[in-house]
């Protein structure tokens, strides 16, 4: 029964609706962007969230958590992408449960209460070059004396100007490693992207890191499974984008005149309204199904999340672009709020990797 | 709880003593029973395995056991499922007359209509067959120009049904006619039975371009028809017709998913012909790429399905979905039998005759034979049609 | 031929001596002169040229003398466009007053408003906009309601344009307003020429998805025009109108085409990302596929832009192509567009500042700007019905 | 001014298509399918068009062709594709011009006048296994004594059963060879396609070949300038068809009447329709272009076709099945025409490589 939102996700979807709606919204992203904000993040929803505690929702009870699961980070992140407000829901949900599960590193137990409330904020800092890959390369981690030094570049961290603590991913001795790295510690580049969303790049250089911070040299399996959540979380926020833009799209065609009549009474957008329909229900379904495959139901989490991302992708771009041609020429113009939808549906499109790329996982994982 | 376990386990010992060993397998190619007077039982333990069930009326279990149904409640009707299918039990029967008209009756039907036609229905005595389509009627269904024309307690039909699946094997007919020619072409039709044996009637099979097909034409010439076998008021059979429709488009989407799922995954069937081991990608890699489309289509179809009936089951359904699953299930089916025939390369070629492969035949054949399948019970066109107009509000 | 040998002799010779050398070089982005009483010239060269082709009306070679134009045969014309080329001299002035309303005074206006106009838009000293659109009218741009009330021998305008290109920068604007409300909505239009200088126009520019743009919205509050800047009888302004819409397809799907053909190919930009030798595949075998679909899109549109101007060439022209080369001209150069974003991965997704190349930062700008393509000037959906209407024959 | 048709082009054009709705057309193809024809030809079409002399089209005027090009050829191929008529002049046309050059063989200059007037028959005979490939692998020319041995299964000849002489591809000592076959010497299993069109399975076992029946061992250029040629005058039938099934559609829209109108009046089918009238208007002039390339014209063969094959594969198929559904429940009947063109389609997609090989093809071509 794993569709069914239960009374209590009904209501964590309520409140972060309500939240959201109050606090959030394209205006703030527009502001953000007009004062050129390094950190693009919706500072004011962040601390609401806080306050409600909806971001420590998939984060362990007793270290201050909700102790819930990423179906409810999801609920939370489609109300997030609905509204296009940037705030680091999924990357520090991620982040955080990377570091509060290290119970050997006194450094990862002494911060996992503040990543838990929300005082300190966290990301995950794996993509490098441009594009998405499973594994870090770029960026290493090589013993030095006791301890160990990190170098490299990270191409684009989510949130990483905003960010207190990064979890970096890192080549190690023909594996992989995770590391904790103040920020102030890293050299970083905040980037003005087309969605105003906070984004920077990190670089290390011989960076010294203590073996306390580094959270394990054995981080394949876990790391894969970090991604796979970070993923889904992702597609969640999409789902939540998509359907926005949909909706506009759909009471445009309700409102809107030409030749006397709606426009939405043309045979031809009707169809293509009704087919974005469609996509859309698909899509919700198997974003809420991977993200219960990740709390636990039954089933392969990255066939799953793999299946999410090469569908929202596409279809996240593809709405958006009919949303854009269907709205005619206000639909191009900077007063409408859809060219954000557009902007966010392109990044999110790379970020984790594309369709092609998750439908060749797919692929590899069902062994062909 | 206990008298739903002791219903369950009675049912169990009776099923076991009176399903036939051989009824336990699953059904080959024509071992179906369709029921009728002409029925041609695949076996004996067939028709044995039917004369069973009628003791219980398992065939239309929820039924009102005067006419012969089980006259359980959606519980045990619920666990009869269940065990049926942990016993691995055939349907003993299938039958438009139960899944279509059988509902119309108990709704719509005199009690004098009840009593003529459900037993012989639920027994799987008589067949029936469903005469809506004409040439001139496909989409636009309520255009239709069959006339009967009132004469005593007679109606008179003249003019042509099309699509008529199995016309040529069926006993009955429920039928949309036209009675009134002057009124609006929703408010002058009636719903009527028709004996297939009556004198006056036609049938011609129609070919496909996949080849033989249970369509047929049937031509009505002066057929005369008691008023008695009309259902419900004159002029108001469209609403009955609508309402039997609704049966149609919900057994289409599920039937067709239950089918692929037990598929040989299309992958599998690529590397019988470009070879290389299983775990390695496949290296035609544009066909990897639509075989993997496909895969994701159909999985996202299946997770949308299973989401619908979780919510129905819930007591949320959200209506309406019936048109959005007919309407992606058939186009994701298109795309995977074309994409069957494409990893067959030339082997997908094969019409009949030496050469080929049985599968590659049948293969090819059924590709062509899905084609109509956007088209039958509602085209992709009018779901779409549907869709903008019910789900999403948009005007005419 | 000897004539047009001697002409083509003459014409290189004084070419070569008036023709700035610097002039003769592709211009850079905003060295384009678009001419204007607020004309800034990116060089001395460039007002010099102009002034030169001036002399002999190069700017509207086929155009009468006695208005400042060449005076020129068709095939003198061609020959002028033929040496221009091959001296690679750019245009020495780019006019939509040339480009769309020329036309339409030598046709429809009076012989004192070509007296009027003409001299201005040839010499580049007036520079015009074109004020069609409105909020409320955009593919049904017969709907506009932008009023002329006539008082005396003046119209009084009250209303708004919207995607008035360089509506800022322009002198003059020639504009579509209703005179006539009560009449049919194609009736009541008169075609009528603005000074931008009358009291009462305010102009705001748009911002695009994309960032700055040359559109403008432009309102009217009371603003005062002669009679006499009429072109056409009153009412009759929406065949002028559509006179000149023709012109304006036209020109962009050509020059679509033209820009494409010179940038960078997508795989070449593709292996700058990925590395990778040329002549090798490039790794990412879906980027690739979908890059050679965008490429031959790309082939087989130039192919048939090129077959249409041959059996226009040969007096055969098979007419209404230009609503085909503008649909599909926009909708491959879209996707080539999101490609080229699509290719360069993180590095695609800069809106500006530091950390990524001008060129990167170009490219998604772009994107964003071609997204607008598929609208104006008739968007995608109109062109479809045009096509379906006059070449197939489709119904209302 | 390769696209403008030519007095003599348009004069053949109008003949071709004369000839072919007299004595071609559905009706003989469905006669040949109901009869189970083992050679899948229009005969008595075949013997009218030797008649007009349009069978040696684009062969030597010496030895009695008309010395034409591929371009005219192509406009006869267009009409026999419009009408469905199963007539093996492409790959006549392709296996004679491989013979005809080969003055050095007694054998071939022997049958190159039969091949010229058409009382001979020759076809290509390269396809092997379930794919197109450039190379043969399968089938190989091996030196026995003074001559050769052939071996090995083509495994999609067409016309293959009617031919009198096969044009044999071969791999051949690291190379490829051409080889001149008379069918009754080679193991022929005619097979029974959808589309009803002649076509066989070609077995050779040890097959002894003379030296003077081996046309070359050193194939390679020739073979692929051979593939090209067939290829681009396979498109020009493809092209025909999908012309013809979509003109059938367009004529069906506007005579079918629905809801009291026309079909063709709802607007999303007029945008389908108009779309598919663009796909065709493109397709016609890279097909026309390929051939004027084959014939001399300046451009690069092997791209024109790639580029050619790539778009019919794909605009075949996806107009008629279109067609196929804008006709509704009638176009899925054997009764209507509409059928075999989408049989038709499916065939030619696979000949000769399919859209994904020419594809890959072209950008080889092009260097990535």
């Amino acid at each position: 029964m794993g569709f069914v939102l239960s009374e209590e996700e009904l209501s964590i979807q309520a409140t972060a609706r309500r939240v959201v709606d109050a606090h959030g919204g394209p205006a703030v992203l527009r502001r953000l962007r007009d004062e050129r904000d390094p950190l693009g993040i919706a500072g004011e929803l962040w601390g609401a969230l806080r306050a409600l505690g909806l971001v420590g929702l998939a984060l362990p009870e007793a270290e201050g958590g909700a102790g819930l699961g990423l179906k409810e980070v999801g609920l939370v992140a489609e109300e997030l992408g609905r509204t296009l407000s940037p705030a680091p829901l999924g990357a520090h949900t991620v982040a955080a449960r990377l570091v509060a599960r290290r119970a050997g590193s006194s450094l990862a137990r002494e911060l996992t209460p503040s990543l838990c409330d929300g005082s300190r904020l966290a990301t995950l800092a794996h993509e490098e070059g441009v594009r998405h890959e499973a594994r870090p390369r770029a960026v290493t981690l090589s013993r030095r004396g006791s301890g160990y030094a990190l170098d490299g570049d990270k191409s684009f961290v989510p949130f990483g100007g905003a960010a207190d603590w990064l979890v970096v991913s890192a080549a190690h001795e023909g594996g992989a490693a995770l590391v904790l790295v103040e920020l102030a510690r890293a050299e970083i580049m905040s980037l003005c992207t087309i969605d105003s969303h906070g984004a920077a790049r990190a670089r290390f250089r011989g960076l010294e890191v203590a073996a306390d911070a580094v959270l394990t040299t054995d981080a394949e399996a876990e790391l894969g499974r970090a991604l796979d959540e970070a993923t889904l979380l992702l597609t969640a926020e999409m789902l939540g984008g998509a359907w926005e833009a949909f909706r506009r799209t759909v009471e445009y065609l309700k409102q809107r005149r030409q030749f006397g009549v709606p426009i939405g009474s043309f045979q031809a957008l009707k169809h293509r309204a009704a087919s974005m329909y469609c996509d859309l229900e698909l899509s919700r379904a198997v974003v809420r199904e991977g993200l219960s495959v990740a709390d636990g139901a039954q089933g392969s989490l990255a066939e799953l999340a793999s299946a999410a991302k090469a569908r929202l992708s596409d279809t996240y771009v593809h709405v958006t672009n009919e949303a854009v041609q269907l709205h005619g020429g206000v639909g191009v113009t900077d007063e409408l709020d859809l060219g954000f939808f557009m902007k966010r549906a392109r990044v999110t499109e790379q970020l984790m990797g594309d369709a092609a790329f998750h439908r060749d996982r797919y692929a590899r994982l069902l062994g062909y | 709880m206990s008298e739903l376990d002791d219903f369950r386990a009675e049912l169990r010992a009776w099923l076991l003593s009176h399903c036939p060993p051989s009824m336990r397998t699953p059904p080959g190619d024509g071992e179906e029973v369709w029921g009728g007077r002409r029925c041609v039982f695949p076996s004996e333990d067939a028709r044995r395995w039917l004369l069973a069930a009628n003791t219980r009326g398992l065939t239309a279990p929820t039924w009102p056991t005067e006419y012969g149904g089980g006259g359980m409640s959606r519980e045990q009707a619920a666990v009869l499922a269940e065990e049926l299918r942990a016993l691995g039990c055939r349907p003993p029967l299938r039958s438009l007359g139960i899944w279509m008209l059988g509902p119309v009756l108990l709704r719509y039907g005199t009690e004098a209509q009840r009593r003529a036609f459900l037993p012989g229905i639920i027994r799987g005595e008589t067949r029936w067959c469903q005469g809506y389509s004409e040439p001139g009627a496909g989409s636009d269904l309520a255009s239709l120009s069959t006339r009967a024309v009132r004469d005593g307690d007679h109606y008179v039909v003249d003019g042509q049904k099309t699509w008529t699946s199995h016309a040529d094997k069926a006993d009955w007919m429920f039928c949309l006619v036209r009675t009134n020619p002057s009124a609006p072409k929703h408010q002058g039709i009636s719903f009527v039975l028709i004996d297939m044996a009556s004198p006056g009637i036609t049938v011609r099979p129609i070919q496909l371009i996949s080849g033989a097909s249970p369509f047929c034409e049937t031509f009505f010439e002066g057929v005369r028809v008691p008023v008695d076998q009309r259902v419900g008021d004159e002029d108001a059979g469209w609403e009955i017709g609508k309402y039997l429709l609704s049966h149609e488009r919900s057994n289409i989407s599920l039937s067709r998913d239950a089918q692929s799922s037990v598929e040989e995954p299309l992958a599998a069937q690529a590397r019988r012909y470009e070879g290389g081991a299983p775990g390695e990608p496949l290296r035609d890699a544009s066909l990897r790429d639509r075989i993997t489309q496909v895969d994701l289509d159909f999985l996202c179809n299946k997770l949308a399905l299973r989401r619908a009936a979780e919510e129905a089951a819930a007591g949320r359904p959200a209506g309406s979905e019936a048109s959005m699953f007919k309407l992606v299930g058939t186009e994701v089916n298109k795309r995977r039998r074309e994409l069957k025939v494409a990893l067959r390369g030339f082997a997908g070629l094969g019409w009949e005759g030496e050469g080929y492969l049985d599968d590659e035949l049948t293969t090819t054949r059924e590709w062509l034979r899905s084609r109509a399948n956007s088209i039958e019970g509602g085209s992709s066109e009018v779901q779409l049609n549907i869709l903008a107009k019910r789900v999403l509000g948009l005007p005419d």
